[in-house]
């Protein structure tokens, strides 16, 4: 199975890198950009055949480690 | 995968002229296989041939008593005493870095200083010299951002500090940026590993991160031209991975603690071909290859593409039998991959396996041995339009605009971006003239620089590469260093043009001649040639590395002097303005010769300065280079926070006295009652020395004008943040 | 005092930091691999150097702080053991739930290595009660994600508590945006935790303890060091 | 509109946050973990209402600027 984890700032959270990026692309010249947010997806390959299993896995996985959840959100999507 | 046919047309593909297919048919008198003509491609591209330069790389002088190891290794070693060694070398990643600015630089540190632990020498230090083409091409500034975040991303993370190098810009260089690395590490003299295999029947064991498919063909890439079609050879970049790299430095030492390594070797380009090929020459035994254990990253991997990929992070070594689970057991602690993939054998034979076939089957030596040699045909260069009259100016604002030229203005915002004090023994940091680092544990020092003035070396190869060492030797004596020897990096245009080979000749030339001359041998160094874009070549830049050894942190000079000092120039002015900075920075002109560099005259020079030191004469030292006298003495203004005044001379004009760039000279600081003892030992040494003004206010004035210190800060100091666009 | 400090794979300021402590403990500190599940015994401070413990390329100090060794350091800070974090030692730490907030990447994106001044806060921790009269400092930082990220509350909670050790200032004091480098919120460079036994701090006071160096501003965190665990002895 | 720009490293090219990722997993018990790919997920917030165009913008924004196409491939996700 394999598994996408979405890892996001938490709303309030100033994000830098995505102000870097709406910076540039205003200075490249596109215009209407509102607002950016940068976050990380993680993708993970799984021996788990079960699709229910998997995902409960993949959640702690982000619980665990792959999110900080004192500023980050994240979001588990199973792929096939 | 069926292999493509092995012909003319394929080998050409692999970069290798009719000639020097013709070269391997007659050799192996059959067609070689594919993985085979992969082999000799890798082998015989300029990157690990030297075919065009090796002629010439001869000519340099590389002995000397403090020489442990010269070139022909990973790096050379230095002796510095007390049983202790320096080892270094500097290399180019100058097409990778441009295709892909943060990983190619990236990936250029972090092969510099596995070339260096290989050696078994702890890395301590780190420099880079990067060349960019003008601010205003599209392509500059997110080369500049790219590739300074890349080696501060791998020297950061690795451990590493990044003490020192150069910037510059140069239309020259809009089409081929600049990428040179330099590392340093300190080894106990007798416990210097090297790559030549010994005993038959050993274990070739690889080492480190896993085999993918990274920059497959990137060593013909390195020596290819650039065409139109550069974009289209991106995907053979490689991602560097300095945690795997950080790991790799501390499995190796432990390994070869453990005494279980009989010789080492790194992968770099040409990965597990060159340097399988290199330990089993060097050793003259053959080397049998089941590629079939070969840890990979990626699926279905063939043959050609284990032998020719370039991942990084990566160590073939061969091992004392009787100690492999000594070291299985250190890889393992380090999480790091470790499997035997051959052994040596007696006869001269380069035997690879894969899948129950024989994939290749060569003569050893002749990879490398009879690898083509070229005399390439080389004019010399012809001498430099004569110095138009260079207008008049207030020397006053010829300085403030020299301190804020994108060439002049302080380097801070790159080296910023580099740990410069990690390890805890950075003494002088970056920004003055060499950095210093401890020796760890002991009195004793090394002085860190690079150095080289391309639009001298265009103009007059000889004097050119003369003066890129006499600079460097300049650099470590005002520290107060003793210059030991050097690493050179030699970057070219295109060797098979006559005019080009005359630069690369003349360099060399000038190079060798000041080595000798100034007691600094050459013990490492690299070739990149073939820096062109449709047909434009860079400027020659023969970067120069050097190192010099302070016994004792007490022979150390700082640059900042202190407020009420005189300040001498030691050294002879005739205010060559040819090729100057000022000229260049002002008015975009580069006419004149270079200036002449009178290499007895530069070695006593610095030799006094150190003397004086030592005689506890002086408060502070700086070299005169780029910008001349005018610079320098900004320069230790600002480094001091104290202001200048410089005497105007007679007999010249401000701007030739104030801005020439004679070479051999530097501004000493001392107190008033110490000039007349200087002048006397100056005389007895018979080196000129002029008393040229005096520290003191919040002004630099330079004859009759005047500039704040404050506002040549500001201008000096935004300098590069406003190239960037960021100010 | 008996001191220990933890060395992950990636770690490069262990060394540093060994011989600041040494130095003024006048006995070498013990090193202790991240794959170690206990402390050695009789340790009065644990140390988590600078560096980059586990590539750092997912967040900096989550893979450390998640390592065996560091349940045996949560175990000796709950019970009152005296830790110090510097750069990714505070961002292990707070990985590890030791201290409140977040570090997240400098606000410029960029890695930043140069001399800072800091003020300190606060006497009364055993890491800074050296400091006497000397409160405006000049240590070095050298990092790429060393913005201290606290909400309202949290900032409002460690003024009011007296828990936060340093900030960024300018030469005369001030907290300036200026002189902030990295976009930390108030200026905090170093917190302290709530028994004021655990700091954690992005500067590098450990590379400025030298007069060989340049400058001697640092040592007094370790002088305090000594004392304070000589004074309960 | 709002857009999702996907960033994930071409196939081959080393991931070493990715390897980190999977390392750690495996050290902190999550048994089957065959591989971890890490990536960027960029998402703007346009003042372009209209879809397609606003994709067609997207896109030239990845390619200009938010992938690395050297070593990376991006895919654009309109999300309403
Ligand atoms: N790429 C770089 N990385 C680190 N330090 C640099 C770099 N470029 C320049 N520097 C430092 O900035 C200072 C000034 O550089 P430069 O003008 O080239 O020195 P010099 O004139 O003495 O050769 C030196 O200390 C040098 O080491
Ligand atoms: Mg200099």
């Amino acid at each position: 199975m394999k598994a996408r984890v979405f890892v996001t700032l938490k709303t309030g959270v100033l994000d830098p890198q995505g102000e870097a990026i709406r910076h540039a692309l205003g200075s490249l010249g596109f215009g209407g950009v509102e607002s950016v947010r940068q976050g990380k997806v993680i993708e993970i390959e799984l021996a788990e055949t079960d699709p229910a299993r998997a995902e409960a896995e993949v959640a702690r996985m982000a619980e665990k480690l792959l999110a900080n959840t004192v500023i980050e959100n994240y979001r588990v999507e199973m792929v096939g | 995968m069926t292999e493509p046919a092995v012909n003319q047309s394929l080998a050409a593909d692999h970069g290798l002229k009719p000639d020097e297919y013709q070269r391997i048919l007659n050799l192996l008198e059959r067609t070689p296989t594919f993985t085979e003509l992969g082999i000799f491609s890798a082998m015989w591209n300029e990157h690990c041939s030297y075919k065009s330069s090796k002629k010439w790389l001869r000519t340099l002088p590389t002995k000397g008593p403090q020489v442990i190891c010269g070139p022909g290794e990973n790096a050379g070693v230095i002796d510095i005493g007390d049983g202790q060694a320096v080892v270094f070398k500097m290399e180019s990643h100058n097409h990778p870095s441009y295709i892909e600015p943060h990983q190619g630089a990236a990936t250029g540190v972090g092969g510099i200083l596995r070339d260096v632990f290989t050696m078994g020498a702890r890395p301590i230090a780190a420099m880079n010299a990067l060349s960019f083409g003008e601010i205003e091409h599209p392509k500059t500034r997110s080369l500049v951002a790219g590739v300074v975040e890349g080696i501060g991303s791998y020297g950061n993370c690795f451990g590493v500090p990044t003490v020192g190098g150069e910037v510059r810009f140069h239309p020259a260089y809009n089409g081929n940026c600049l990428v040179n690395a330099f590392a340093a590490g300190l080894a106990d003299a007798d416990k210097i590993f090297y790559s030549a295999a010994s005993g038959v029947g050993m274990p070739v064991v690889y080492l480190g991160a896993k085999t993918g498919r990274d920059g497959v063909g990137g060593a013909t890439m390195a020596s290819a031209e650039f065409g139109e079609d550069a974009e289209e050879k991106r995907p053979t970049v490689q991602v560097g991975d300095p945690f795997t790299e950080k790991r790799l430095l501390e499995a190796c030492l432990e390994l070869m603690a453990s005494g279980a390594v009989i010789s080492i070797q790194d992968m770099g380009a040409a990965g597990l071909t060159c340097s399988a090929v290199e330990m089993g020459d060097k050793g003259n035994l053959g080397i049998e290859l089941d590629l079939d254990a070969v840890p990979c990253r990626e699926q279905a991997m063939s043959a050609y593409e284990m032998m020719l990929s370039e991942s990084q992070e990566r160590m073939l070594m061969v091992l004392k039998p009787e100690k492999e689970a000594v070291a299985r057991a250190i890889f393992d602690k380090w999480d790091l991959d470790f499997a035997i993939v051959g052994h040596t054998i007696p006869e001269d034979r380069f035997l690879v396996k894969h899948d129950g076939e024989i994939k290749a089957d060569l003569p050893l030596k002749a990879l490398s041995g009879e690898a083509p040699e070229y005399d390439r045909p080389w004019v010399e260069t012809s001498a430099a339009r004569p110095l138009a009259p260079v207008p008049e100016m207030d020397p006053a604002e010829a300085l403030a605009a020299l301190m804020g030229s994108p060439n002049l203005c302080s380097r801070a915002w790159v080296w910023q971006q580099y740990d410069h004090m990690v390890m805890a023994d950075t003494v002088v940091r970056p920004g003055s003239d060499a950095a210093v680092v401890r020796v760890h544990g002991t009195q004793k020092a090394l002085a860190f620089t690079a150095d080289v003035t391309p639009r001298y070396c265009k103009a007059n190869p000889v004097e050119g590469g003369k003066q890129a060492v006499a600079e460097a030797f300049r650099n470590l004596s005002a520290t107060g260093a003793r210059p030991l020897a050097v690493t050179d990096n030699l970057n070219f245009g295109n060797p098979e043009k006559p005019e080009i080979m005359g630069q690369f000749v003349g360099c060399i030339k000038g190079i060798g001649a000041a080595c000798e001359a100034l007691d600094m041998p050459v013990v490492s160094g690299n070739v990149s040639l073939y820096n062109e874009t449709n047909g434009e070549a860079i400027l020659p830049t023969p970067s120069i590395g050097a190192v010099g050894l302070l016994t004792s942190l007490d022979e150390a000079i700082p640059m900042a002097p202190c407020a009420g000092d005189a300040l001498l120039m030691i050294g002879h002015s005739e205010g060559h303005l040819g090729q100057s900075a000022l000229i260049w920075e002002l008015w975009g002109r580069s006419d004149g010769d270079a200036p002449h560099v009178d290499l007895r005259a530069e070695r006593k020079a610095g030799e006094l300065v150190r003397a004086l030191k030592a005689e506890g004469l002086i408060s502070a030292a700086h070299d005169l280079s780029d910008g001349g006298l005018g610079v320098a003495a900004a320069e230790m203004a600002l480094a001091a926070g104290t202001g200048v005044a410089l005497d105007a001379a007679e007999g010249m004009t401000p701007l030739a006295w104030f801005f020439g760039e004679d070479q051999g000279r530097y501004l000493i600081a001392a107190p008033e009652a110490a000039v007349d003892e200087i002048t006397r030992l100056a005389i007895a040494a018979q080196v000129p020395v002029r008393r040229v003004g005096m520290t003191g206010g919040d002004t630099v004035r330079l004859g009759t004008s005047e500039v704040t210190l404050s506002g040549l800060r500001e201008v000096h100091e935004t300098g590069f943040a406003r190239l960037m666009g960021e100010a | 005092m008996k001191s220990a400090v933890i060395v992950f794979p990636g770690s490069n300021c262990d060394r540093d930091l060994a011989v600041a402590l040494g130095a003024a403990a006048g006995r070498p500190a013990s090193m202790v691999w991240h794959k170690d599940a206990a402390l050695p015994p009789g340790l009065d401070v644990v140390a988590i150097p600078g560096g980059f413990s586990f590539g750092d390329y997912l967040r900096c100090g989550a893979i450390a702080a998640r390592s065996p060794i560091m349940r045996a350091v949560v175990d000796f800070a709950h019970r009152g053991g005296i830790v110090l974090g510097i750069c990714n030692g505070f961002q292990i730490l707070i990985e590890a739930g030791l201290l409140p907030g977040a570090l997240m990447r400098n606000q410029t994106l960029k890695f930043v290595c140069r001399d800072v001044h800091l003020s300190v806060e606060t006497l009364q921790s055993p890491f800074t009660s050296a400091f006497g009269n000397q409160r405006v400092i000049r240590v070095p930082v050298a990092h790429h994600d060393g913005a201290y990220i606290a909400d309202y509350a949290l900032a409002a909670r460690l003024e009011a508590e007296d828990r936060i050790a340093f900030r960024y200032v300018d030469a005369d004091g001030d907290a300036t945006e200026a002189a902030n480098p990295n976009g930390s919120v108030g200026n905090i460079a170093g917190v302290l935790s709530d028994n004021r036994r655990i700091l954690g701090m992005m500067p590098h006071p450990e590379r400025l303890a030298d007069p060989q160096l340049g400058g001697t501003d640092g040592a007094p965190m370790f002088r305090s060091l000594v004392e304070a665990v000589a004074e309960v002895a």
